[in-house]
């Protein structure tokens, strides 16, 4: 049940054990190997502080990501400030890793601006993207700027297993080979692309399709954040240094519902959520930092609060959060209003007035 | 005889199509097990088969390109877009092949086919998950155009679009999937192309189709309260376009305003607009106005209250065109 | 003061905007070394080099999706669309993407492109290679939509598209390429947005844009010949639609023709004829009409001139609201 | 300047020369042998009529086979009649081998008809298909629709290199390895789109495209008609009895201009048309099928007969052929006219009548 890991890199086994020799090439300090474990720990706890808004009604919808945080947090912490990230819609946990405020992010589920709330120039983090592949263009083109700048930036294209079906995952993959693009493709393979398993959506496996565009494709377990991390940052030099693309698929696994609209007990094995339960990124990670005595209780007790102040911060940025003003629906559609848009704002204005 | 919402009544029409015509096939993203994000085609796999209904991968332009090979081979398919928003990576094969084909062929191969698409606002959706592309379609020759408003519209409908021998683009109004009607399914249909007058008035003629039926029902019946009778007419297929039942209405109250949530620029509202304007030109006696969603991305859950045409908006444009 | 065609026109503010700003890159299929289908990009890689100007592998999506990656980056793509009939692959990444990204992004990142697409028919091509799409693109909030119908005009418009800080769809009617103009590039321009009486009558008032405005000053001429003095106006840009100064001359004239050659149904001369029927209602003496094209895939070459609005159909048109 | 041969099967060495021991797999009897050529002369011939036939204004374009003929013909012949071809427009000689009257089929360049006048469902052979890529997803889904009703019949797409970049490519060889649906997918690399020459279309050679699908990719000498036909013929093959796709790398050479309103001097190297003439599959083969005695001058006579009556009824039935009658034009939009065509219709003729 929990097979598609052949050929994946790997350094953390399921209990949590690092092989020494493949770990050889790894360049983190302790303070990363911990900071790490914080920000998936913060992660987890955002993600479910999401999921309860959403319940409680103060979020229109949220796609959660547990079972994923190794992979989010591993691959982004690979990225220098200077790289820009293309999300799809569940990359809370990348976010978070680039300096996204989760409140400013979150505005996007809640309803309150397409885009969210934050900048996607400054914070080099991209605005989320539903349509599925769509933003993997985009992180193509922005690298491809980066390099005719003759800057040494970075784009990263995150994406799920269902989105390898789509021709804009196809064109973009070819764009970059053929300009030489300095771009990452992280593909999160979690299994499901809603109710279709990725043994449905297509039968090569995806780490295997990056042979028909001639850059390295490599499997990750996804769930070991030293390996996604290492895996990644590696691919990250690539494409700064020598301009190659690389598709990472990291194996992974969604153990929520596809978004908090979703019935997955309608479609998803009980075992086999079970199973991957059993694997889950952070207790894997937990164990290893634990055994080499860096998790000590009191660093924890700093950690546990991170990720406690975190939650407050969404709480309270996000309940009750104000509506945008109906007049900023005619502000940002050009960089000047139309006439005729000048009088829809007016008949807008007006009726909203008289509400 | 007993209450039935949109979602049941199209989930019924599918249910009969496949039952009766060993050609269709039901296909899309997430409507096998899932039974469709709307569970639109619940139990159908289950009933039929996953030879019957089953689910593709995730990519439209595939699944339109697919649909259109399928139908080439004498079957039917009933292809489900997962949302409005979604519908676009199949555009080209959308315009440039199953418009074109039976044109193309001088009749000898047509692909009669269907696509399914919940469209439009008002749900409180994410972004991409409330667009009106209707007038795309509208203005790509060759394809029909179906808008139901009512359960039991919902299901004629369908029914004669899996019939049909053209392909047909039908937006179901995902607003009303919840909607109850208290009627038996098929007991009394309409064929497709022709609009419905569904409340009788003399004042002023609302024309409209989907979601924005009810609301215009809703608005007559605030009108009336006032004294005011109105028309309302609901489109049930933008193409066809039967604008003889509109011109009709108009010749009789002189008046018309046109009620859609598109954005207003060149919506399906312009045609309508410009049709009646001149079919029905010397009877007007106030130009027409449309009351439409704004030229703007259908904007965030928050605020689409403003953008979709509301009874208070319609009322305004009524009183614009009375006291005109 | 020399003999232009629009074809050097388009090249020259192409020339221009390269030189003047190095953000500016211009990009697609076979506009490299070949210097395009039509020969626009002649001689620009050779001029400024292949990073400036470069083909692209043979993917619309990609072009569009790519582009604004690089509009992103602070870059100015310009990017060429090969045909009318082959932007459909692309329209998801302009609807769900560069349409709203100024939008989504409060105004923090919008997205400066232009799309250059030669549209429209007249020209004997095969299948796909003269379509009017322009109303795809004027129904989708958050795009500029120009077309210039003469030399000088091609490359004012170009000019400003590029320096423009929205995305432009800029739809060059392909008939006129080779069409030439008596006159100095940049001389006197009209800035986007601006319709254009290009010529004064006051006995009805034609509304046309591309290709349709030397038709109409075609038909202008004839009706001339009869002692009917006809008004034209060159739309120029369908977004920002320049509602006022059509509606200023229909408030002369009484009387207006619109003139397209996309089909009928949901055109934008369904625009132009509903906003004007409304701002214009009292002036108005009879019908607006609209000769289009009709409601079918657009026909082979040996029989593309029923289909193109010809003198003879707008004069029809003309001889109807001036009787009515 | 002719590599891109690489793992290429080949039959035939430039030299006529067969390789005996490869060529065991082969079913021709010797009137097949005689029927490739006979079919390869008349595609030459046909083909070259129809460059004259625009020339003088009776076709309004025409894109040129002239060295593809090996790659069509080869294949083409490979499929039985109840299989089905869905062609791009460039396709002339693999419709001579399904049947298609050419007149029918050149109706399409002339600006007749699009589509041609012939029927392709009774000759199963597709509607000339210009968007790049598109007719490669109906393939797929005619094929799953064969597999359905339990028929033997298999699909096969025609596309070229530069097809290869769209998203519709990677979205029909997904649904076809997804669907198990009996297609073949036949692409004449003949190095150049338009003015883009393959190098930079893409990086990884065209064939190990089907890695990322998982279904097998076979490069051939696409100028060697003998390999080119027994590459298919298995895939076909494959197809009916396995019901698993194949991608085919035909590499071959556009010796003409992209279409006759082209003008390839601006950007095709004259040597390296010099070198692929060498490469010409006619060329080859004749001396195949001298060497082996089969080509006597009897043969070659009723061959040329054959190609040269051919060339006389495409004449005959293009030059002055009369435009469809303008009412046609509301025929076949829907199954019945709408009132709003039947106006329209009545508007046109009326205008019509005038002239
Ligand atoms: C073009 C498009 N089609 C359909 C959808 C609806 N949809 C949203 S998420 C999803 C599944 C995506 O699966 P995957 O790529 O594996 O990402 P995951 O959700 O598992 O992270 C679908 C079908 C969409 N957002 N965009
Ligand atoms: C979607 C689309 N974009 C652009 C074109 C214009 N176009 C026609 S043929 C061609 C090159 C095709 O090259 P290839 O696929 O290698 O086939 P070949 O012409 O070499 O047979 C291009 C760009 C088109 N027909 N369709
Ligand atoms: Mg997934
Ligand atoms: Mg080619």
């Amino acid at each position: 049940m929990t097979d598609g890991f052949e050929d994946a890199v790997r350094l953390l086994d399921p209990s949590g054990r690092l092989d020494e020799k493949a770990a050889e090439a790894l360049d983190l300090k302790e303070d990363d190997l911990l900071e790490l474990f914080r920000l998936m720990l913060m992660t987890r706890r955002a993600d479910l502080e999401s999921t309860a808004l959403q319940r409680q009604g103060e979020l229109a919808v949220y796609p959660p990501l547990i079972g994923q945080e190794a992979a989010q947090v591993g691959s982004a912490y690979a990225l220098e400030p200077g790289d820009f990230a293309f999300p799809s819609y569940r990359e809370l946990g990348a976010a978070l890793v680039k300096g996204v405020d989760l409140v400013d992010y979150l505005h996007f589920y809640r309803g309150t601006w397409h885009g969210g709330t934050y900048d996607p120039l400054e914070t080099r983090f991209g605005m989320v993207a539903v349509p599925i592949a769509s933003q993997i263009l985009h992180a193509v083109g922005y690298a491809y700027g980066s390099k005719l700048d003759g800057s040494r930036d970075v784009s990263m294209a995150y994406f799920g297993d269902g989105a390898t079906s789509q021709g804009d995952f196809h064109e973009g993959c070819n764009f970059a080979a053929v300009f030489g693009a300095p771009v990452v493709f992280f593909c999160q393979n979690n299994q499901w692309a809603i109710s279709v398993p990725v043994s449905k959506q297509t039968v090569a496996p995806i780490y295997r399709k990056a042979e028909a565009y001639g850059f390295p494709g490599i499997r990750v377990d996804g769930n070991d954040v030293l390996a996604t991390y290492l895996v990644t940052r590696q691919a990250v030099q690539r494409a700064r240094t020598e301009q190659v693309p690389t598709l990472i698929e990291a194996v992974t696994y969604r153990l929520g519902p596809h978004s908090t609209a979703d019935d997955a007990g309608r479609y998803q094995p009980k075992e086999q959520v079970e199973q991957w339960r059993e694997l889950d990124p952070l207790d894997r990670y937990r164990k290893f930092l634990t055994e080499r005595g860096l998790l000590t209780e009191e660093v924890k007790k700093g950690f546990d609060e991170d990720a406690n102040k975190l939650a407050a911060h969404i709480r309270s940025g996000i309940v009750g959060a104000p509506p945008p003003d109906p007049g900023d629906l005619f502000e940002w559609v050009f960089s000047e209003k139309t006439k005729r848009l000048e009088a829809q704002e007016k008949e807008l204005l007006e009726e909203a007035g008289d509400q | 005889m007993s209450e039935v919402t949109m979602a049941q009544a199209l989930n019924e029409a599918l249910r009969n199509s496949l039952r009766d015509d060993e050609s269709v096939l039901v296909l899309g993203e997430d409507i096998g097990k899932l039974g469709g994000v709307f569970r639109i085609t619940e139990n159908l796999q289950e009933e039929f088969g996953p030879t019957r209904v089953f689910d593709t991968p995730l990519a439209e332009s595939g699944i339109m390109g697919f649909s259109l090979g399928l139908a080439l081979r004498g079957y039917r398919p009933v292809a489900e877009i997962q949302f409005d928003g979604f519908i676009y990576p199949s555009f080209n094969q959308v315009v440039s092949h199953v418009a074109k084909h039976r044109f193309r062929s001088r009749g000898r191969a047509p692909v009669p086919l269907v696509v399914r698409v919940p469209f439009a606002g008002g749900i409180g959706a994410a972004e991409h998950h409330s667009e009106s592309p209707e007038a795309y379609f509208a203005h790509t020759a060759g394809l029909k155009v179906v808008v139901p408003a009512t359960p039991l519209d919902a299901f004629d409908l369908l029914t004669q679009a899996i019939r049909d021998p053209d392909p047909v683009f039908f937006f179901e109004p995902k607003s009303r999937y919840w909607s109850k009607e208290d009627s038996e399914l098929g007991a009394d249909s309409l064929a497709m192309g022709n609009a419905r007058v569904v409340k009788q008035g003399d004042a002023c003629t609302l024309i409209a189709y989907g979601a924005m039926v009810p609301r215009c029902l809703e608005t007559a019946t605030a009108a009336s309260e006032d004294g005011v009778e109105v028309e309302v007419i609901d489109l049930r297929s933008l193409v066809p376009f039967d604008l003889e039942t509109c011109a009709k209405s108009v010749e009789k109250t002189g008046r018309a305003v046109v009620v859609h949530e598109a954005p207003l620029t060149a919506g399906f509202g312009a045609e309508v607009a410009a049709s009646l304007a001149e079919s029905a030109f010397l009877h007007l006696e106030a130009p027409i106005l449309r009351v439409t969603g704004y030229d703007i991305p259908y904007p965030p859950a928050k605020v689409e209250e403003h953008y979709v045409p509301s009874v208070d908006r319609i009322l305004g444009a009524i009183d614009r065109v009375l006291s005109f």
